[in-house]
């Protein structure tokens, strides 16, 4: 019994211990942890809205959209985060469009788990900064490289093909659901 | 004096000795899952050092009033709480370094060489003594992963550290930073390491034999033959 | 007791029972194979010109280099002259994309000897089919080099891309026929489907490869693929266009027959090519990647130990 | 569908053994015997399936509604501690054959990081509670089948020439190199 | 290939060696002089050594019992020549260990010789047939020399239902069998009969193997003479000779790993046991002479022969023109299941089918390579063992795991080794690991 008791007392205190130091650590980390969080969020809205200087976080169902605002407090367009498989696992994307949603401002690639020197690429300049301009109507499309692409059209990656054409899919994908909202005059 | 070489030997033959990534092949999992790059192995290595030495530290401190019964489940909540600390510091501090180390960081709670140092050493052994064989144990991880790494992110992306090494011409070989590379890259390592410390056994004893009977040279080298 | 009175004039040999043996011993055997690979060589050099022939020679001699270094460092018999390291090299640049670089070749052929061979003890003990580690380790390491393919002499394609590439990534089925001789864009050895059948059946019918494993590959491609095909023949090729794709028939002639690496037993070898076939049409349908011969081969090379145990035959009178 | 990619995913295309380096020492250490191979894996299953379901309803129905997220570390460690314990007196009392087969893996699979990471990934990627059951059926599947596989090929290899140094862990470490290169071929399958 | 063979009665697995019959299939047995002396083991057979009842000196004649049995699996042993015993010692043996023997030097001038007397074999009982064969002093002449009348005894409660005449004569070079049927097919059919007679059985076969048309023919005429004795043409395949091999292939049945066929309700016997047992019973003539077949590429005149029990090795190899220098083996037995020798000194014993002397061509030896799994051993084993798993188990001294692997149920009839591509010596690995393990199961029973 007295064992039975130096056991669980033993325990008790440790673990209150432990407790006590965690909720203070957690005290202090977690409003930096949050900070951290927010402030790339923040990072990557304006990131593919240069223009942008405000925004507003849209309270829409399945997606996570953010209305943009210059600095005269004009709406210029929206910024879009949206996730979706690649070749090794999820792609998530962050696409700034303009206010029609008929075109793409920019895109970047938030997070990514694809081969590296391969998919990777997906995340390089000479891939990504084909969005500017892109024409979203009717739909985004890919082609091999050597050919000449249309307005609506971006050349894969050789030897990345599939992430290549994971992002446009995952761009589309998302399109697709704006497009119900903004008929359903949720935007 | 004497007390003095134990010391040093407390600290030393966690780096080679009884090394956890070469000798006692305890945490492989980290081993194998952070070493693509050289950064991400050293900050590994040196998360776990804190944990190890302090929940060393702190288990030495408390082996006799902790019955052993509850001993196990003791020394897990000090570790959870130690390696809780380092990820709230990192995600705060250092939140691109805590995504590349993904959940590993959480999981040095599992990590067999602090559970495994705790059980074998701290719960017997004094603090000062304690803490020393931590910071050797994690010198060791840390020269073994420092090791792996510097292979891995040579072959794999050309450079060290993130220095480029290799000149452009060399074309990077993806499959370093692959798992299959890790899992490769570290058996070769492991089997040379093994093949070195056998032939310096080997050679050892060799040398006994032909110390002790100078007079049968037939004799020794069919010893020598036998092993070979 | 009378000392045996030992005959002087011959030189006996006093070895046991059986005193006889069969035609059949590994050197033979290995160079047959070896022969039976001319004609995908031929062919290799025909559609994609000269060079190959440097890639096939660098692999070959690297390979077995390689082997003999360390046969020499390990002081064991060197035992090159036995052929299996040729094959290994020999089967490593044909199903190499065309004009492939010779350094990227010479590592290849250094890891399917080192790490697909010698380290597990050498001839007979590897778990794994060398050239495809070989092969494997390439794919994974230089992903970009080995798919760059071209377009074969005699075609008037203009695409580089794979009858599988095409098909996964544009949804273009090749002409079957023009598989069948070679005029496709893939890996040296496998261009010409008659080419390695020829070479193939040369094997079976000598009795070097034991028909079971291909037989099963066909028959399993054959029925996986129809499934796949009859449920929606607008998204699913016909299952001859996987007979005659990419690297099946390579794959399944010389490469899934390797004795070392195949199961033991003919129930073994029915469950193992039936695997592999399973595998190679979920990857082809499925996957990322437009190709599986190779991990197909390479993960049921994993099960065969596995499949050994259990198919082991059952003693005879015994009752189960 | 969702559930079948679930399970898939977690079981063979991002297998936790070969892709995600998680329980890879039970994996060099119990894969020599194809016996205690199967019994290892088939307890890891178990203890997975149930941490599953624990892990579920600790963090989301305490830690979160409590705000105690900075405890998720200690807690399920505690609770995969106590589960092993409970599962391994449960079996001592239902069957003794059965606890003699799992009896000596069931106290190795606690410090198993495939289990933690199980708990782990689960809150992470925010499963609901069918998902979470499945992700730990999947992820004990991929585990067994890698340990199974492992053991077969480790049973083979004592019969082999294997040089000596490289006869024990390194020879496995190799294999499985080998192995999950075999493995990347079902990429981008999920 | 096997494909096409279904039609053919035969057994799983088994390898068909070259043949190579054709050197002495169309040669007439010889009756060879007697040897100057004899030597006459005790043991020629499987169980108990027969005790001597003569002495040095004593003077015997030809067909006079020199040895009495010992115990119940035993026989005696009749002089194969008139003369004078000249000293009973150890002397070499074809198995190659030493054995007892006893040396008798022939002496033609010693008058007189002793016979049973020559009983009617449609008139005479089982019990008499067995009692002439027990006292004839007759061994199975299939090679394991076992005691002839202990088989013809089967335990009450056995049911027999079948005799089965070997005349598969699977091992290559041998004509000794197929030799016997064509010039004593009479003989034969009636042996048969006769065993069936001893055992109380109403069906006969006797199993041959199709590369022998001219034996099947002959028989087959004899045998529509009497009833229930039939012909059955098997596939040329060794081991088709192997008991339980062609019992499955005769008759469908399998015996059960260590237990005997008669446990499966058979009995077989050998082509020279019946011609053996018809001597024995119809003209009461003891065993005295072996008939075997002398053949090989290394020897000058290959010839079949009836050879006096106890004829040293070398009066018959010189009788055949002598041994060629490109020789490398001499094979007492046939050439896979059969024990190369070293000393020629050692007699022909009852059993002896053959000798056969090798060269190096007809051998085929290759270097020895580790093994490449290609599971041609394992198709061949007419058992269905692994082979090649048993061997290297014996080789790493891991006989547990042997022996759960029924390494005790391989007969060691060599054609794994005779298959393998890599020339690993399998049967002869096997062959140790297998008494080690019965050495081991021994030692737990008595422990
Ligand atoms: C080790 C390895 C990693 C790969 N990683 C990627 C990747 O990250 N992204 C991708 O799209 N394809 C990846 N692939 C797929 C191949 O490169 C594939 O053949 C290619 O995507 C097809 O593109 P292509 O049509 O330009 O050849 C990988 C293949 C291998 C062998
Ligand atoms: C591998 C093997 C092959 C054999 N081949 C023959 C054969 O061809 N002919 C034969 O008469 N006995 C052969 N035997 C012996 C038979 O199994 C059996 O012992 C014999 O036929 C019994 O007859 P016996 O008692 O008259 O000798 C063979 C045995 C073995 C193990
Ligand atoms: C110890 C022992 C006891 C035997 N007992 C009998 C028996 O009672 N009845 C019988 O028909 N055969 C008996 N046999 C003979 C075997 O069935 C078989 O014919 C003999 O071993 C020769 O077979 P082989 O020539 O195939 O090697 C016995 C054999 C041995 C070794
Ligand atoms: C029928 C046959 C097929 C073979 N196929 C291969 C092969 O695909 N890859 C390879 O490296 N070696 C092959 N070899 C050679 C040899 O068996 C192989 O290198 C062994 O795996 C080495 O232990 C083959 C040999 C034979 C007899
Ligand atoms: S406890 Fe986990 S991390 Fe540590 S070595 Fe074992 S399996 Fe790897
Ligand atoms: S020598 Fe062997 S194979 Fe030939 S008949 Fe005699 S026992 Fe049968
Ligand atoms: S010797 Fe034994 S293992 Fe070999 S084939 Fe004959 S029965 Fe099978
Ligand atoms: S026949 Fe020889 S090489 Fe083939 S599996 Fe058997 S032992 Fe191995
Ligand atoms: S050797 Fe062909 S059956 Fe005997």
């Amino acid at each position: 019994m007295k064992t039975a008791i130096h056991m669980i007392a033993t325990l008790l205190i440790i673990g209150a211990i432990s407790g006590g130091l965690l909720s203070g650590i957690s005290n202090w980390a977690d409003p930096l942890i949050a900070m951290n969080k927010q402030k790339a969020t923040e990072e990557a809205i304006f990131l593919v809205q240069p223009e942008g200087k405000s925004y507003e976080h849209l309270n829409a169902p399945g997606v996570e959209i953010y209305k943009v605002f210059d600095g005269s407090n004009k709406p210029i367009g929206y910024s879009l985060a949206y996730e979706g498989n690649g070749f090794q696992g999820k792609i998530r994307v962050m696409v700034g469009l303009s206010s029609d949603l008929n075109k793409i401002v920019s895109m970047e690639v938030l997070e990514q788990v694809e081969t590296p020197g391969l998919g990777t690429k997906v995340t390089e300049s000479h891939y990504k900064d084909q969005f500017k301009n892109l024409v979203t109507v009717p739909s985004l499309n890919w082609v091999k490289e050597g050919t000449a692409p249309k307005e609506n059209e971006v050349i894969a990656i050789t030897g990345a093909t599939i992430s290549s054409k994971a992002v446009v899919a995952i761009i589309n994908d998302g399109m697709t659901k704006l497009r119900k909202l903004q008929q359903g005059g949720k935007l | 004096m004497k007390k003095q070489v134990t010391l040093w030997q407390d600290y030393f033959k966690g780096i080679w000795e009884i090394n956890p990534a070469f000798k006692q092949i305890l945490g492989t999992c980290p081993t194998l899952a952070v070493t693509a790059t050289v950064e991400n192995g050293i900050a590994m290595a040196l998360a776990t050092t804190f944990v190890l030495t302090f929940s060393s530290f702190i288990i030495s401190l408390m082996r006799k009033l902790i019955p052993s019964q509850v001993r196990i489940a003791s020394y897990i909540v000090v570790i959870a709480t130690f390696v809780t600390i380092v990820d709230l510091v990192m995600k705060a501090q250092f939140p691109e370094l805590s995504k590349s180390l993904g959940p590993f960081i959480p999981l040095i709670v599992v990590n067999c060489i602090i559970l495994g140092r705790a059980e074998a050493f701290a719960s017997k052994n004094g603090p000062l003594r304690s803490v020393l064989d931590a910071l050797g144990n994690g010198t060791g991880f840390l020269i073994a992963l420092v090791a792996l790494s510097a292979i891995r992110e040579l072959f794999g992306s050309r450079s060290v550290l993130g220095l480029q090494i290799l000149p452009d011409t060399f074309e990077p070989m993806i499959v370093m930073i692959l798992p299959a590379g890790a899992f490769i890259t570290y058996g070769l390592l492991l089997g040379f390491s093994n093949t070195l410390a056998e032939r310096k056994k080997r050679i050892a004893q060799e040398e006994l034999v032909r110390k002790y009977k100078p007079v049968q040279k037939a004799g020794s080298e069919e010893i020598i033959s036998q092993e070979a | 007791m009378s000392t045996p009175t030992a005959n002087p004039v011959y030189k006996l040999e006093l070895t046991s029972s059986p005193h006889v043996h069969s035609r059949w011993n590994t050197k033979q055997a290995m160079w047959l194979v070896i022969i039976s690979l001319l004609p995908p060589v031929v062919a290799s050099v025909l559609f994609y010109g000269f060079y190959q022939l440097f890639v096939i020679l660098v692999s070959v001699g690297v390979c077995v280099g390689t082997e003999a270094l360390i046969k020499k460092a390990r002081h064991k018999e060197v035992t090159i002259s036995d052929g299996s390291a040729a094959i290994t090299g020999l089967l490593l640049a044909l199903i190499l994309p065309p004009n492939f670089s010779l350094f990227f070749t010479a590592i290849g052929a250094i890891f399917a000897i080192a790490i697909g061979k010698e380290i597990f003890g050498g001839l007979g003990y590897n778990i794994f089919n060398p050239a495809l580690v070989g092969r494997a380790f390439l794919q994974a390491a230089f992903p970009v080099a080995m798919t760059t393919w071209a377009i074969p002499n005699f075609s008037d394609a203009v695409s580089k891309a794979t009858p599988l590439a095409a098909f996964k990534f544009e949804k273009i089925t090749a002409d079957l026929g023009a598989m069948f001789m070679g005029n496709i864009s893939g890996s040296i050895g496998e261009t010409s489907g008659l080419a390695v059948l020829l070479g193939g059946i040369f094997l079976i019918v000598i009795g070097v490869v034991n028909w079971r494993v291909p037989l099963a590959m066909v028959l399993g491609v054959i029925v996986f693929g129809g499934i796949f095909w009859l449920i929606d023949p607008s998204k699913y090729p016909n299952p001859f266009f996987h007979l005659l794709a990419g690297g099946f028939m390579f794959g399944a002639f010389y490469m899934a027959t390797d004795w070392v690496t195949s199961p033991l037993t003919g129930k073994g070898m029915w469950m193992y090519g039936g695997g592999i076939s399973l595998i190679i049409v979920v990857i082809r349908l499925f996957g990322g990647l437009p190709e599986g011969v190779m991990y197909a081969i390479l993960f049921m090379n994993g099960f065969v130990p596995l499949i050994n145990k259990y198919t082991k035959p059952r003693v005879f009178g015994e009752v189960k | 569908m969702e559930l079948f990619i679930i399970f898939i995913s977690a079981a063979v295309v991002n297998n936790f053994v070969l892709a995600y380096f998680l329980g890879i020492c039970p994996f060099i250490g119990v894969s020599n015997k194809l016996s205690s191979a199967s019994s290892m894996g088939m307890a890891t299953t178990f203890v997975m399936v149930l941490t599953a379901i624990v892990s579920y309803l600790l963090y989301n129905f305490i830690l979160v509604p409590f705000g105690l997220e900075f405890l998720q570390i200690p807690s399920f460690i505690l609770v995969i501690a106590s589960l092993v314990q409970f599962v391994e007196m449960v079996i001592k009392k239902i069957s003794q054959p059965l606890y003699r087969a799992l009896g000596i893996f069931l106290p190795l699979i606690t410090t198993n990081c495939a289990i933690l990471g199980l708990a782990l990934f689960i809150s992470m990627r925010d499963y609901n509670f069918i998902e979470s059951v499945i992700f730990g059926v999947g992820a004990g599947a991929g585990f067994t089948l890698a340990l199974v596989i492992m053991a077969g090929i480790r049973e083979e290899l004592e019969l082999a020439d294997v040089p000596k140094g490289f006869r024990g862990a390194p020879i496995t470490l190799i294999t499985a190199g080998i192995l999950a290169l075999a493995f990347m071929g079902f990429a981008g399958m999920i | 290939m096997s494909l096409f063979s279904f039609a053919k009665k035969t057994f799983r697995g088994g390898v068909h060696p070259f043949e190579h019959k054709e050197m002495t299939e169309n040669l007439a047995f010889e009756i060879m002089p007697d040897p100057p002396t004899v030597i006459v083991p005790l043991s020629q057979h499987i169980g108990k050594q027969a005790t001597p009842i003569v002495k040095k000196g004593s003077v015997v004649s030809l067909g006079s019992v020199v040895a009495e049995p010992q115990g119940f699996v035993s026989i005696p042993i009749h002089s194969p020549v008139s003369g004078k015993v000249m000293n009973i010692h150890r002397e070499p043996n074809t198995s190659g260990y030493p054995k007892d023997a006893i040396i008798i030097q022939t002496d033609t001038t010693i008058e007189g010789s002793e016979k049973f007397e020559p009983l009617n074999y449609e008139t005479i009982s089982g019990e008499a047939i067995r009692e002439r064969v027990r006292i004839a002093g007759l061994v199975g002449q299939g090679g394991a020399a076992f005691p002839t009348f202990i088989k013809l005894s089967p335990p009450d409660g056995k049911k027999i239902d079948y005799v089965i005449l070997n005349g598969c004569e699977c091992e290559p070079y041998l004509t000794r069998d197929y030799r016997l049927m064509l010039e004593k097919s009479e003989d034969v059919v009636v042996g048969l009969n006769l065993i069936m007679k001893a055992v109380g059985v109403e069906n006969g076969i006797i199993g041959i193997e199709d590369n022998k048309p001219e034996a099947i023919e002959k028989l087959k005429g004899v045998a529509t003479r009497f009833k229930n004795i039939k012909v059955e043409v098997l596939e040329t395949k060794y081991p088709q000779g192997a008991e339980k091999m062609l019992i499955r292939a005769c008759v469908g049945r399998e015996v059960p790993p260590g237990k005997l066929p008669m446990d499966a309700g058979v009995i077989v016997q050998n082509i020279g046991t019946a011609t053996a047992i018809y001597d024995a019973v119809v003209k009461g003539e003891p065993q005295l002479y072996a008939a075997l077949t002398v053949t090989g590429k290394g020897i000058n005149s290959p010839k079949n022969l009836m050879v006096k029990v106890g004829t040293p090795l070398q009066e018959v190899l010189d009788y055949c023109g002598g041994v060629k220098e490109e020789a490398v083996k001499v094979i007492v037995g046939g050439p896979m299941m059969g024990i190369a020798q070293f000393d020629f000194s050692a007699p022909v014993m009852k059993a002896t089918s053959g000798i056969v002397v090798l060269t190096k061509e007809e051998v085929n030896e290759h270097p020895e390579t580790p093994c490449l799994k290609c599971g041609k051993c394992i198709e061949a084993c007419p058992i269905n063992l692994v082979p090649t798993k048993l061997s290297r188990y014996s080789q790493l001294e891991r006989y547990e795991d042997a022996e759960d692997l029924n390494i005790t149920s391989c007969m060691e009839c060599g054609t794994c080794t005779f298959t393998c591509p890599a020339n690993i010596p399998l049967v002869q690995w096997i062959r140790l690991g297998k008494q080690k393990v019965i050495e081991l199961q021994k030692e737990k029973k008595t422990a």
